[in-house]
């Protein structure tokens, strides 16, 4: 290990190391952060959830969105598969059907970014009914 | 760097290790091997997640899923079902006390609800024994800022304005005591940490060193800077071996980036740290008593003045603070003085960690406000009492401090108030205890301590303390008289009065604040014979029901020393001249045919 | 030097800034008990480990009571020394303190003489509550050829442990264990006969209690005085006569050499003599041996071995034996005064009143405590009989004298019997620090430059500092001479002389403070100093008052050398008067 | 007053020489020098106590005064298997004093004391930081948590035949 000469070295080591911690960080107070949950049972991964969720997390890195990504298990959509649930800061939680990796993108440039609604939204009380079964 | 998508963190705390934290460790890395998910999901140790009741813990981020109890062979289960399926192994989770349902997120559980993480606030984030983690947490910052930004005088101008309090027992205002330091010119000083935590039942220090080492090292840093110290010592019991292996890798890694030693952040800037160790002596907390043996002597106190801000390890002005302060330091230095003393009461500002044990529900540690009531902290955080048994007394303040009852669980917690109400912080023991602890013994069983922990230099304290147990142990035989008492209470002003070091200046106070508060307690074992707690063996005796017994035998059976006779079918006897009053056959019976007298 | 102005117990005082609590009291003749403290002011010996707890006071504005032994005063402080409070917290810590003491007064050798009994009937303790149930503290006896250790009575004052590690570095005591089993003693808690013990007798000087007193050999003297088969002879070492008359009543310094002999005749001594008769016959052999090794050094031998050391303290022999054994031939070699005055009483007197070895009995009455293991030292004995055959303390010979319904305040002053109780002024010094080398230097003077001195009185060796050095011009020839009391001091010098840095031809080392008149077996001085002052005072009044002041002048010492011993350093005065030494120091083994 | 010979092994007396050689046989060290000593030993006999007070150049009875202040420094070996039983606060309330007596009675031996065969040896402890597990047994380096009375004799039978 080298030595930290200065004050500004260890700054900038500190910004390299940041996303050692950032994930956890963020998953401590994840409310101010946008949070992405990919439906990721076993139906999800034989449709492509796990590849999507890389995906997520690389593409809102490049473009610098604080989010944060987790799985969750069947979110009780299998004809939607694969599904993602979105939910901004302050905002209700939407889901998304279909995903691959085209709308992934789409939903971060348009949704995330921009606050327009994608195509592919199924309604929340479908989850309603859903549950009622 | 590999980027990770998940973290496994399992808890790396003595308590946790000691039911194998170490293999799940192990058996999460395994299986994750397995699967091929190494390179996205790690797995790491850290340290204490404060919520030893249901150890050990393994906390799944960034989902907050919170494990309890996890067993080595239940990893596999952890990986096959969350990390690949997504779906939380339910079995596992957190079950709210009250409702019965699985909590899914941490934070939605009462026993985080309500604290306030500040020198635990890398506990069971990061990996202790990775440095890179610790500055990626902003760590040596605040060192950082202090040596190109502050002046000494700023620092501790700094420390003064934010209120902190000492937090090993005393609460003497921390930045009091490092101006003083400052103040006194000399060739060489001293920045020492006393993590020599003997209090029984409190174990923040330990947890801190284990689960943060990086933060104790950079606040004495920081000390030593504001004192124009070049050289640290942190005296650690010897009991501790894991926070002294943490310890060590720390100093190591410090040492290595150029964070301890010379010319530190090309500052010019000097100081490092040696380790010693505690040999098993409450009595060196006393910071007088440390010193003596930090320098290879007897513990004994010396009476102050001079303390060791003017005269202290090696006869240099000494700066000595316990691990949970310097915790609080470079919080303190990040986030300014301003922020911190927002926290708190008035004259107690931040937070304190407790270490919450006894009869309570959620034994762990925990970091709150200054100024958060005992009720919230037993009931809501702690989850109330064990077994659904009623409330009877929660002792601070270890064998310094006094029992607390339930007139007084609306009391805002802070140095003061403890204090008022015949307590004191003391360095964060939380004893609960419930209608079955006798509060004569309780009293007796902190004396048993003193006693034992006597340095032996003061007359009052080596004997009188000998007396105060040996009276006790007469009530709790039944064999006291009423003005027993009055001697008994006379005997604790004086050793209060006369003692040498706080050891023996507080030593009585569990003894007064039970006869404060327990006074029939204390009447009933002296003119009843009897001990209403069901604890003084001396005043029990086990019987048989004749009407319930139906002569099954098991309770004869259990008996270690074969004082129950009694054929088949009939009732059975105890014969109290052979008894040991263990208990063990009333709890066998199913029956309720033993009762206690 | 900057001053504080405090009020203690209404009244207004100033004193100097670091003054404590107690010292300011005592000027305004308030006297608040101490019991663990203890100051032998100007010896430099202080005893404030502020642990007894007993003199207590309150001070306004104090959540608890402060120790006043070691509070220093401070501007405005309201110091109350006697308030209910207090009296209260004083009369229960004494009751703890007692509670743990063994109640056997009536035997115990420091009854009537004891700070913790005379505390306890100061703060009027008539009960100890709870005494039925309390556990006492129980250690085993050690029963040296010196000293008793009885650690039962024990109070941890710590003053024995400060006079052993830090006056005298002999580092044989030690508290040890914690909290209500602790106490101060040897390593493991064995014997002093297996510690680095010199037997000193200092812990004993300073114990407040029974806990450490002198072996008492007053009953084995009773039993030689009252066997008519035996003759018994008594010498009586120069300390003595200036200290017996406290245990008496008398004032400290007052000299009773005449009552003494008177009592110790009335006692049924066949023959009163004085040790300082043998300190005379020391003066001329180690005045000798020093010339001669001077001599020789001067003439150049590189072998001769400087400077030369005194020998007559016999807890500093222990002392050199056990710490620099490499250092042993060193020390002269002449024998202490009590064991030439022995070995000359059982062969030179023995012969002339033609009594058989056997059937003399030596009895020694020394300020000294070392003296009685240094009368059973085997080198000292001839076919297992003792040149000296029991040696008693200053104490001991106080309580025989009382015990015989003896005063000192009305017997007649009587002279010591001759041929062996004739001495000089010089012998008499030979009790306070500095006086063996005076002696030495009176003699070794006139003998060397063969011109009488006309100063006899040597002021630059006396006085009371720890360590003294000082010049004596020897007709030309500088000699330097160095002093030291208190083997800690003692220390310093060998340490010197070990790395070749020391620059005296001659020292003199007494182990106790202000010499023999300090000695483990003289009254206790209970911490006052000013007894130890009176007592050297006493010493060169004497001294001044004796019509012959030299060693070479005493006609007896002459008569002896020409009826017996032939010249100083003679075959015969080697065998009788002279020793060598041991190496007593701990040794590891490989097994 | 005969002079004290030592006996040791010829090899443990250089162990503990280069002990204390490696803390620069400074006095002020004593109490890392023996702990690094009883590391080794396992305990503190008087014989290794007398050659660190003369590689310390000390008195070797402040040595025994420091050994036997501090309760982690022991004299007497330990037993095969050290059993510890914590009597810290949350132990004590929830039962350690139940367990220490079945200890005692079943093996028979007080606390300090190593039985007669030199297999186990039992003492106490302040505290061991895993109040959760309350109440806390050691043995060796394992350790047992919510012992009861009645567990005791299970803990024992697993070092029966060992």
């Amino acid at each position: 290990m080298a030595k930290i000469k200065t004050l500004a070295d260890l700054k900038k080591m500190k910004e390299d190391l940041r996303s050692k911690v950032d994930l956890r960080e963020k998953a401590d107070s994840p409310e101010s952060y946008v949070q992405i949950k990919v439906g990721m049972a076993t139906s999800g991964i034989a449709s492509g959830a796990k590849e999507i969720m890389d995906f997520l997390i690389e593409a809102l890195e490049k473009r610098n969105i604080e989010a944060v990504v987790t799985q969750t298990g069947d979110m009780g959509y299998c004809f939607a598969e694969p599904t993602i649930e979105v939910k901004k800061p302050g905002e209700e939680p939407i889901v998304f059907g279909y995903v691959d990796t085209e709308k992934a993108d789409e939903i971060i440039e348009k949704y995330i970014k921009l606050g327009e609604l994608v195509e592919g939204i199924i309604p929340v009380n479908y989850q309603v009914i859903d549950e009622d079964k | 760097m590999t980027k990770y998508k998940m973290y496994l963190l399992v808890c790396g705390g003595t308590g946790c290790r000691a039911s194998a934290s170490d293999s799940i460790v192990e058996n999460l890395k395994q299986e994750l091997e397995t699967k091929g998910l190494q390179d996205e999901v790690q797995v790491l140790m850290t340290g204490c997640f404060g919520f030893c009741e249901k150890g050990p813990i393994v906390k799944v981020q960034p989902d907050n899923t919170f494990y309890t109890q996890v067993k080595p062979e239940d990893c596999a289960e952890i990986i096959e079902e969350h990390i690949v399926k997504g779906r939380k192994v339910n079995r596992l989770l957190y079950e709210d006390p009250e409702n019965k349902k699985h909590i899914e997120d941490s934070k939605h559980m009462n026993f985080y609800k309500k604290q306030i993480r500040i020198a635990l606030r890398n506990c069971g984030f990061i990996d202790p024994e990775n440095v890179d983690e610790y500055i990626a947490r902003d760590g040596y910052s605040a060192l950082g800022k202090c040596l190109s930004e502050l002046t000494p005088k700023d620092v501790v101008d700094q420390i003064k304005e934010s209120g902190l309090r000492g937090r090993g027992g005393g609460g003497f205002p921390t930045g009091l005591k490092w101006e003083i330091a400052a103040k006194n010119e000399a060739d060489q000083k001293y920045v020492v940490c006393n993590a020599d935590e003997g209090d029984p039942g409190a174990f923040m220090d330990r947890s801190i060193l284990e689960g943060d080492p990086h933060a104790v090292l950079e606040a004495m840093a920081i000390c030593g800077y504001s004192m124009g110290a070049t050289k640290g010592l942190i005296y650690i019991r010897a009991e501790y071996p894991l926070a002294i292996k943490r310890l060590k890798i720390a100093l190591e890694q410090a040492r290595e980036y150029g964070l301890l030693g010379t010319d530190i952040l090309g500052t010019g800037f000097e100081f490092d740290i040696e380790i010693r160790y505690g040999a098993g002596a409450f009595v060196c907390g006393e910071e007088t008593s440390l010193i003596h043996s930090m320098e290879g002597l007897r513990g004994e106190p010396t009476i102050k003045p001079p303390y060791p801000a003017e005269k202290g390890y090696l006869g240099k002005p000494t700066n000595v603070n316990n691990v949970e302060t310097y915790a609080n330091i470079t919080a303190i230095i990040n986030k300014g003085a301003n922020w911190f003393n927002k926290i708190g009461t008035e004259k107690s500002k931040g937070t304190k960690v407790f270490a919450l044990a006894g009869k309570i529900n959620n034994v762990g540690l925990i970091e709150v406000p200054m100024g958060t009531t005992l009720r919230e902290v037993i009931f809501e955080i702690g989850g109330g009492i064990k077994d659904g048994k009623k409330f009877k007394a929660v002792q601070t303040g270890g064998p310094s401090g006094g029992c607390l009852t339930e007139k007084h669980l609306d009391t805002p917690i802070d140095f003061d108030n403890l204090l008022a109400a015949g307590s004191m912080m003391g360095s964060g023991g939380m004893i609960v205890m419930d209608e079955d602890n006798c509060m004569v013994a309780t009293a007796k069983f902190y004396l048993d301590f003193t006693v034992e922990e006597s340095c032996g230099k003061c007359s009052p304290c080596r004997i009188g303390n000998k007396r105060l147990y040996e009276l006790l142990d007469r009530i709790t035989q039944g064999k006291a008289e009423m003005e027993d008492l009055q001697r008994l209470r006379n005997m604790c002003y004086v050793i209060k009065d006369t003692s040498l070091c706080g050891l023996g200046q507080t030593s009585p106070n569990p003894i007064l604040s039970t006869l404060d508060n327990f006074w029939d307690e204390y009447v009933a074992h002296i003119t009843d014979h009897k001990c209403p707690a069901g604890q003084c063996k001396d005043l029990m005796k086990y019987e048989v029901v004749e009407e319930n017994c139906v002569g099954c035998t098991a309770c004869a059976r259990v008996c270690p020393v074969g004082a129950i006779s009694g054929d088949k079918k009939q009732t059975h006897y105890i014969d109290p001249a052979i008894c040991i009053k263990c208990g063990a056959c009333e709890e066998r019976c199913k029956f309720d045919a033993i009762i206690v007298k | 030097m900057e001053k504080v102005k405090l009020t203690i117990d209404d009244k207004l005082i100033e004193v100097e800034k670091g003054t404590t609590i107690h010292k300011a009291a005592k000027e305004l003749g308030i006297d608040i008990p101490v019991l663990c403290y203890m100051n032998l002011e100007d010896l430099g010996i202080e005893n404030k480990p502020g642990g007894c707890r007993i003199c207590v006071v309150e001070v306004e504005g104090r959540n608890n009571l402060a120790p006043s032994c070691s509070t220093n005063v401070q501007e405005g402080m309201v110091v109350h020394t006697h308030t209910m409070r207090v009296i209260n917290a004083r009369r229960t810590v004494m009751e703890f303190i007692l509670s743990d003491h063994p109640k056997d007064c009536l035997t115990c050798a420091k009854s009537g003489n004891c700070e913790l009994q005379d505390m306890a009937v100061k703060l009027g303790v008539r009960e100890i509550p709870g005494q039925e149930y309390a556990e006492m503290s129980e250690y085993k006896m050690d029963f040296s050829p010196s000293i008793i250790r009885d650690l039962d009575k024990c109070i941890m004052c710590r003053r024995c442990e400060m006079m052993c590690n830090e006056f005298q570095t002999v580092g044989a005591l030690s508290a040890f264990n914690r909290g209500f089993e602790s106490a101060v003693g040897p390593a493991f808690e064995m014997d002093l006969e297996y510690s680095t013990c010199t037997y000193c007798g200092q812990c004993v000087a300073v114990c407040p209690t029974g806990a450490l007193t002198e072996k008492d050999h007053t009953r084995d003297v009773i039993n030689a005085l009252s066997d008519p088969t035996k003759t018994v002879v008594v010498q009586t070492a120069p300390a003595v006569r200036a200290a017996l008359g406290e245990e008496f009543g008398l004032e400290a310094g007052t000299s009773v050499t005449g009552e003494m002999v008177a009592a110790l005749r009335r006692l049924g001594f066949d023959h009163v003599f004085d040790t300082d008769f043998a300190a005379d016959l020391t003066i001329m052999e180690e005045g000798t041996e020093l010339l001669g090794r001077l001599t020789a050094h001067l003439n150049g031998d590189k072998d001769v071995k400087l400077p030369i050391l005194t020998s007559c303290c016999p807890a500093w022999v222990n002392f050199f034996e056990h710490n620099f054994p490499e250092m042993k031939d060193i020390p002269s070699s002449a024998r202490s005064p009590q064991q030439m005055f022995g070995s000359i009483a059982k062969t030179y007197f023995a012969d002339k009143i033609n009594v058989k070895r056997e059937d003399l009995v030596v009895v020694s009455i020394m300020p000294c405590l070392a003296k009685k293991y240094e009368a059973q030292r085997d080198e000292f004995k001839v076919d297992g009989n003792p040149d000296v055959d029991f040696s008693i303390s200053t104490r001991e010979l106080a309580h025989l004298i009382k015990a015989a319904n003896l005063d000192l305040n009305t017997l007649p002053k009587e002279d010591f019997d001759k041929p062996l109780g004739e001495s000089s002024g010089a012998a008499v010094i030979f009790g306070v620090t500095g006086g063996v080398i005076e002696a030495a230097v009176r003699t070794a003077y006139e003998i060397q430059t063969s011109k009488k001195l006309e100063k006899i009185d040597f002021e630059e060796l006396r006085g009371i500092d720890g360590i003294r050095k000082a010049t004596v011009d020897f007709d030309g020839i500088p000699i330097n001479i160095g002093i030291a009391h208190g083997l800690g001091n003692a220390r310093k010098m060998l340490e010197d002389i070990k790395a070749g840095k020391s620059e005296f031809h001659a020292i003199e080392i007494m182990a106790c403070p202000g010499g023999c008149i300090g000695g483990g077996g003289q009254p206790i001085h209970h911490g006052d100093s000013s007894i130890l002052k009176a007592r050297t005072k006493a010493i060169y009044a004497e001294d001044a008052g004796k019509p012959i002041r030299k060693s070479h002048e005493n006609p007896y010492i002459i008569k002896l050398y020409e009826e017996f011993l032939g010249k100083p350093m003679s075959e015969k005065a080697h065998h009788l008067l002279h020793t060598g030494y041991f190496d007593k120091s701990n040794k590891i083994e490989i097994s | 007053m005969s002079s004290i010979k030592v006996k040791l092994k010829e090899q443990d007396l250089n162990k503990i020489k280069e002990i204390c050689k490696s803390f620069n046989n400074e006095e002020g060290e004593l109490i890392n020098v023996l702990h690094k000593t009883q590391e080794h030993f396992g305990y503190l006999p008087a014989e290794i106590q007398e050659v660190v007070a003369q590689e310390l150049n000390m008195s070797v009875a402040k040595v025994y005064g420091v050994v036997t202040f501090y309760s982690f420094f022991t004299m007497l070996p330990k037993g095969k298997f050290p059993i510890s039983i914590c009597t810290g606060t949350a132990c004590y309330v929830r039962g350690a004093d139940n367990v220490l007596q079945e200890f005692k009675r079943q093996l028979g031996i007080e606390v300090g004391e190593t039985s007669e065969d030199g297999k186990y040896s039992l003492s106490c402890l302040r505290c061991v930081g895993a109040c959760g597990l309350a109440p806390v047994v050691l043995v060796g380096d394992k350790t047992y948590g919510r012992v009861s009375a009645e567990g005791v004799k299970e803990i024992l039978a697993e070092y029966q035949d060992k």
